[in-house]
């Protein structure tokens, strides 16, 4: 297609959408409203199906579209927590009941969903999951235990991956469900971290009960399915990232969604720490009078030159993207400078606080804040695919390098797992 | 021999150890470091009564057992394993040592019969806002008066500052000559003018506090003498190194046994090449921190016993193996919770207990760099 | 776009990547390495006659073709990764760089239209005992004399010294506030009073000279300008830096390939892990180099061609790059080296060429220590 | 045994060495006839066996005894090279004949041996050896080709570790033999470094001879035997160090041992530097005013505390050692450690020099030394096992940790190995 071309199709689009927000759009709408106006125009989810709350857009116009609602000040559909996860999930592998059941409720925001991948034996390797899904009486019942389940105090559903076959080889063992989060078999703890915050969970499944229409794909594909889950999680990423950023409109409907945000930013809260923050290097050196110290110079511009260089590299990746050439190695190597940042990071601050490093809480330097730097730093390396995974990654993917030896291609049965004996 | 323990060493390290990972298993650390005053005190009375730590190195002229040095770094070495939650270091290490290095016989003779057994807690105040345990950084000054020196301004980051009995408070003294030296002061905590307050550690397990002195009255140990100060500090500085040379060894074992245990993808991580050099690489730098740690309780266990003229040696050593220690304790707290992944970073692991102390040890007293730095200057370079 | 090339920039890589392979193998590398001029006059002829990269990023009006700095970045990385001998770097970067920023219009036109051509091979001669690149070191004096100035001293590590035609040599003037200012001279090999002297470089690929002047008269380009000197500087720095990516990638690639097909122990070594997450270091240590250069090269790119007021953070990147690739570099070859084991030490391995031109180039131009210092300063900080 | 028992015996020995000494050594002797009086009275290996021209004296009296030849400034047995590591071998698994033939000559300096077990293809992985020997008409033909072969130019002997069946498993098909080098089908090249040295040697072999009494231990038993060998050559490598120590008296006897310490010492002569000489940074720093600046203090003290505490490290071993404790991990870590001074070194090195580390050779810094450190200092964690082998020995031996998954247990013939194709 000629530039032009596509062009005068993304002004035509817009033209359309400022029109209708012209005619729709209104800060005395309550919340709730104007998400089903949305789901209904097809304008919250432009790029999604006609059939299912979208206008069938190609991927490329939805710029376009959140331009015009951001210049209209409008606010669109829910995308909180993992709920577009869930929805990319059941789009590509629900049933039509799958989607005329829950795909209206996550985009106006009613009901809220969690992942239940991880396991406390399962991290690296999610594949391991035990978490066990047994037929009894025409229904599911699950067993087992999940982790890092991030809002499950607050979910209505959780996407679960459960072994339903311990005589397949381990990817093949799985299955994926819609779990209803809410019954008597279903236990949902906080766990507290080192940094002192509680932002996951650990889910407890004693007899939790699925009933069989909400298997999602086919018996035995959880690995598959579970993919397209994971997939878009890493193409969101980026969105993730921006967690926080809340419309600061004035108007019942904002005071709303600044609400609805509130919680679903609460776990996050410690993850900019948890970064290194970087930004605020620069001012505590010429703060404590270090910055005139020629070793934490050389200190400081060896971070910043890290942290600058990971930007730019991942610039380049989203450059090589928009102009759809091949992905270079670029793209798959801001997670592991991340820790590298991180941890550099947090030595920087070690040497700008001297011993105010021991302190934390609220009379400790910025009110704990560089406290909570460097007892939360230590995730980064781990959270999402440990540096070891990553590197794993990297080697194998973007160099061609040779896979691990596997030890675990055999029925999951026999495969050791858990803790040795 | 200069390069091992005796053999007596090696059975006085027995049975230290066994007390303490009898009285500080885990549950008990967590327990203790949830109260206010961090400690037990009827650990604390066996540990004095039982061992006589308290005394151990105490000569037995002021109420105590007369060992050396070295004796006092197996200690550390295993309260520092066992993450042992007592005024110890306080008491015995940090005021011990000012005192011992400072005051005269007639105040050591009052003084020490009673931490030697462990009936008063002792520690030092001396970091002020500057952060700093360093002679040259004191300012608060104490200025003459009847019955003494009064003493006002604050001091932080005071071990055990809560619950201490007596404090020594580094404070300066103009010495006439226009420049002011350092000297170490004692304080009793029911003295008129002194007030306290807690200070939020990112260690729970070793308490600290702010103390605010508007006209205390002090007595001076012995007198002013910013390198004795500085002596002082240093033999701190080589008792820390120890204690935390333990902690890197727990933290070591502990990443070593997980590995063991730990399956993913049908094997223990621990047969991931990755994981295993990681293991060597710690236990690499490990040892070569212990190994600074050691020599330099040597060199303080020479030092304590023939007053020297020329402390250089001594103090390098001690500088050498705070820098040394402190690096190989983050960077081995840091590599343990990496290894037990997701699970090292929450608060029901223990990995985060040695974290926490890890970092809190690699400023307290002073730094890597600075120590670097001292180190060489020490050495005359 | 910013952060990528455009096509027609992508295809004039490939059109020099593949003269590069040709022209330059290691077999070739390897002969003209053991010569005295270090080139091949040859192929320094295709070179200018059929790709015309000596006039690459000269201005059309002094006989060039007016391309911008990016494209020298190409061509750079092209020839870094292979290694190619000639004296590219003295001419058409050191040598063209200083008169580009520092000459008259009539020098420009006088002397360049020759260097664009590859008629005349130039280079810079600036560092003295000192070994610095910096206008504040330089303290050769610029004697005024009849029909220009007069230059004595000494000058080193001159790149191609021995073979240049003509010489760019920083000296210094009084500015008649009693303050030096330096500036660029011009002097011809064949001037009297000029002697040069083969000095033997650990990077056999990039020869090296002594030049020694003895009242030699020379020709001052332009006005002297300190901040216009070290901006000539920065741009070859950042020109470094993307020839030396190159080097980088070249090691990278090597090292990924010999892991692929060498065997130990009956599995080729790049299955082991440890040699796996060596590789996916060096590819992220390489990628963010190569960010830092790629910016580098744009914004010199921006800053060559709209003369800006505040050059700053063209200053600021430019030192970021040079410090960036600089530690890359040489982790990257001692890196290769290691994968390749013992074969990777020997001389019939064509790593240690690599490596000697990681190491050589480390401090070339300045090494990393000061670049970040100077990345401060031009951040202002 | 108390400690005055052995003090006394001690004494005695001392007492005995002293007064043969006194009778026999002289300075007119020439070298030769001087290592075969040695050899004839036993005190030139007084704990090798008494039959084999030692006198049966326990391994810790060697102290005792060297002392008293210091003491007289008297000359020992030859002891360049590898011959002791030979004679080791020999004294542990050759036979009666080959004790004969060999053992004598080692001693009196007129055989000189060098070691042929590492290949192009097995460096690290030595049993991975492709060295055939191949039985025909009664002799072992030997084809192939060795690497790193230190001395080989001038040894009469090598010690040659080959295989002798394909088809059993690795370790097993070897077979240990003393090779004669002074025959056609032996060709000795040098092999240049990228330091510019050429201490080592390729040998290659084409239908080399050997005679089947010259088979060293049991057929199939070659790993076995090389063990031995390199056991002492790990034990021995604390003297190793000590290459170049040459005794300085004066007389035609040791003019004639300085000219044979000269020949064995040049391949040696870059070793310090390959370590970094830590011990010229000091006065480096001083001399170039950089010992002034913040950040290069910084780095020498870390280079200086890295060295300092690796040699307190090995001290420790070696005390534990010499008080007969079990060995902690403290002896199995300085080949590794040895490699991060390296490199801390080099790097401080550059540091002091600045853009002067672009020049090698006699008009560059220290006449060259400072290059030769830069361009040495590599070889070091490759050389006698790389850093990723000592972490593997460290992890397993040390550690008791996994050993990796092994691919080549199978008959030797069918292990991949080489260079893939």
């Amino acid at each position: 297609m000629e530039n032009n071309v596509i062009d005068s199709k993304i002004r035509a689009v817009q033209a359309d959408v400022r029109v209708w927000l012209k005619e729709n759009w209104h800060v005395n709408h309550s919340l709730l409203e104007w998400r089903n106006l949305l789901v209904e125009s097809g304008w919250g989810v432009p790029c999604w199906p006609k059939a299912w709350y979208g206008r069938g857009l190609p991927a490329d116009m939805e710029t376009a579209v959140n331009g015009e609602f951001a210049a209209a000040g409008a606010l669109g559909v829910a995308r909180a927590g993992i709920r577009m996860l869930a929805a990319a999930t059941l789009l590509e592998h629900g049933t039509e009941a799958h989607k005329q059941k829950f795909l209206r409720r996550i985009l106006t925001g009613e009901d809220n969903w969690c992942q239940l991948f991880s396991e406390p034996g399962s991290g690296s390797d999610l594949a391991g999951a035990t978490t066990r899904a047994d037929l009894k009486d025409g229904r599911w019942l699950i067993n087992g235990q999940k982790l890092w389940t991030t809002s499950a105090h607050h979910a209505e559903w959780g996407l679960l991956l459960a072994r339903t076959d311990w005589d397949l080889p381990k990817h093949q063992g799985l299955s994926y469900f819609v779990l209803d989060m809410r019954q008597p078999g279903v236990e949902v703890q906080p766990l507290r971290q080192m940094n002192g915050h509680a932002s996951f969970n650990q889910v407890f499944f004693d007899n939790a009960v699925i009933e069989p229409e909400y298997l999602v794909g086919a018996l035995g594909d959880g690995w598959k399915v579970a993919m397209t889950t994971l997939a878009h999680e890493r193409r969101s990423a980026d969105g993730f990232r921006n967690w926080g950023k809340v419309s600061n409109g004035e108007g019942a409907i904002f005071e709303e969604e600044r609400a609805e945000n509130a919680i679903f930013n609460e776990p996050y809260k410690w993850y900019p720490q948890r970064a290194g923050r970087v930004d605020l290097i620069m001012q505590r050196a010429r703060d404590s009078g270090l910055i005139s110290d020629l070793r934490v110079r050389q200190e400081i511009a060896a971070l910043l030159i890290l942290s600058e260089t990971a930007k730019w590299t991942a610039q380049r990746a989203r450059a090589a993207q928009q102009l759809g050439r091949p992905q270079g190695p670029e793209g798959s190597l801001g997670k592991l400078a991340g820790s590298h940042i991180a941890r550099a990071a947090s030595r920087v601050h070690t040497l700008l606080g001297g011993a105010e490093v021991m302190l934390k809480g609220k009379d400790s330097e910025m009110q704990g804040l560089i406290a909570e730097i460097l007892l939360s730093v230590p995730a980064t390396s781990i959270a999402g695919g440990t540096d070891e995974i990553q590197r794993n990654i990297i080697a194998e993917r973007v160099l061609g390098m040779p896979k691990e030896p596997r030890f675990d291609t055999g029925p999951f049965r026999d495969v050791p797992r858990g803790l040795k004996k | 021999m200069q390069y091992s323990f005796s053999d007596e060493q090696e059975q006085f390290r027995d049975i230290v150890a066994r007390f303490m990972r009898e009285k500080s298993p885990t549950s008990e650390v967590r327990k203790l470091m949830e109260t206010a005053s961090g400690y037990d005190a009827n650990i604390w009375q066996q540990m004095n009564q039982e061992l006589g730590l308290g005394a151990l190195c105490i000569p037995e002229v002021y109420g105590g057992q007369g060992f050396g040095f070295v004796e006092l770094a197996i200690v550390l070495e295993e309260m520092g394993r066992n993450l042992f939650c007592a005024p110890f270091f306080s008491s015995s290490v940090l005021a011990t040592q000012a005192i011992l290095n400072t005051a005269t016989e007639a105040q050591k003779s009052a003084i020490l019969p009673d931490i030697a057994s462990g009936q008063r807690i002792a520690t030092l105040a001396m970091c002020e806002a500057n952060a700093s345990w360093r002679a040259k950084d004191v300012s608060m000054l104490a200025e003459p008066v009847d019955g003494g020196f009064s003493l006002s301004g604050k001091k932080h980051l005071v071990t055990d500052g809560m619950y201490a009995d007596t404090f020594v408070v580094a404070a300066c003294v103009d010495n006439g000559a226009g420049k002011s030296e350092a000297a170490f002061f004692l304080v009793q905590s029911d003295a008129s003018g002194l007030r306290r307050a807690e200070q939020d550690g990112i260690d729970a397990t070793r308490k600290l506090a702010e103390l605010e002195f508007r006209g205390v009255v002090a007595e001076m140990l012995g007198k002013p003498d910013s390198v004795k100060v500085d002596k002082s500090i240093a033999f701190s500085c080589v008792a820390l190194a120890n204690e935390m040379v333990g902690g890197c060894q727990y933290l070591l074992s502990s990443a070593v046994e997980y590995a063991q245990l730990r399956m993913q993808f049908g094997r223990t991580i621990g047969s991931f090449q990755a994981i295993k050099h990681m293991c060597a690489d710690m236990l690499l730098e490990v040892e070569l921190a212990r190994s600074a740690a050691y020599q330099a309780a040597q060199a303080v266990h020479h030092a304590a016993q023939a007053e020297s003229e020329d402390d250089s040696e001594m103090l390098a050593l001690a500088s050498l193996a705070k820098a040394s220690v402190s690096d190989a304790y983050i960077r081995t707290a840091e590599t343990c919770i990496q290894i037990h992944g997701g699970i090292g970073f929450t608060w029901d692991n223990d990995t985060h207990l040695w974290f926490k102390r890890a970092k809190s040890s690699e400023e307290f007293l002073g730094g890597p760099m600075l120590h670097r730095e001292l180190l060489m200057q020490a050495w005359g370079v």
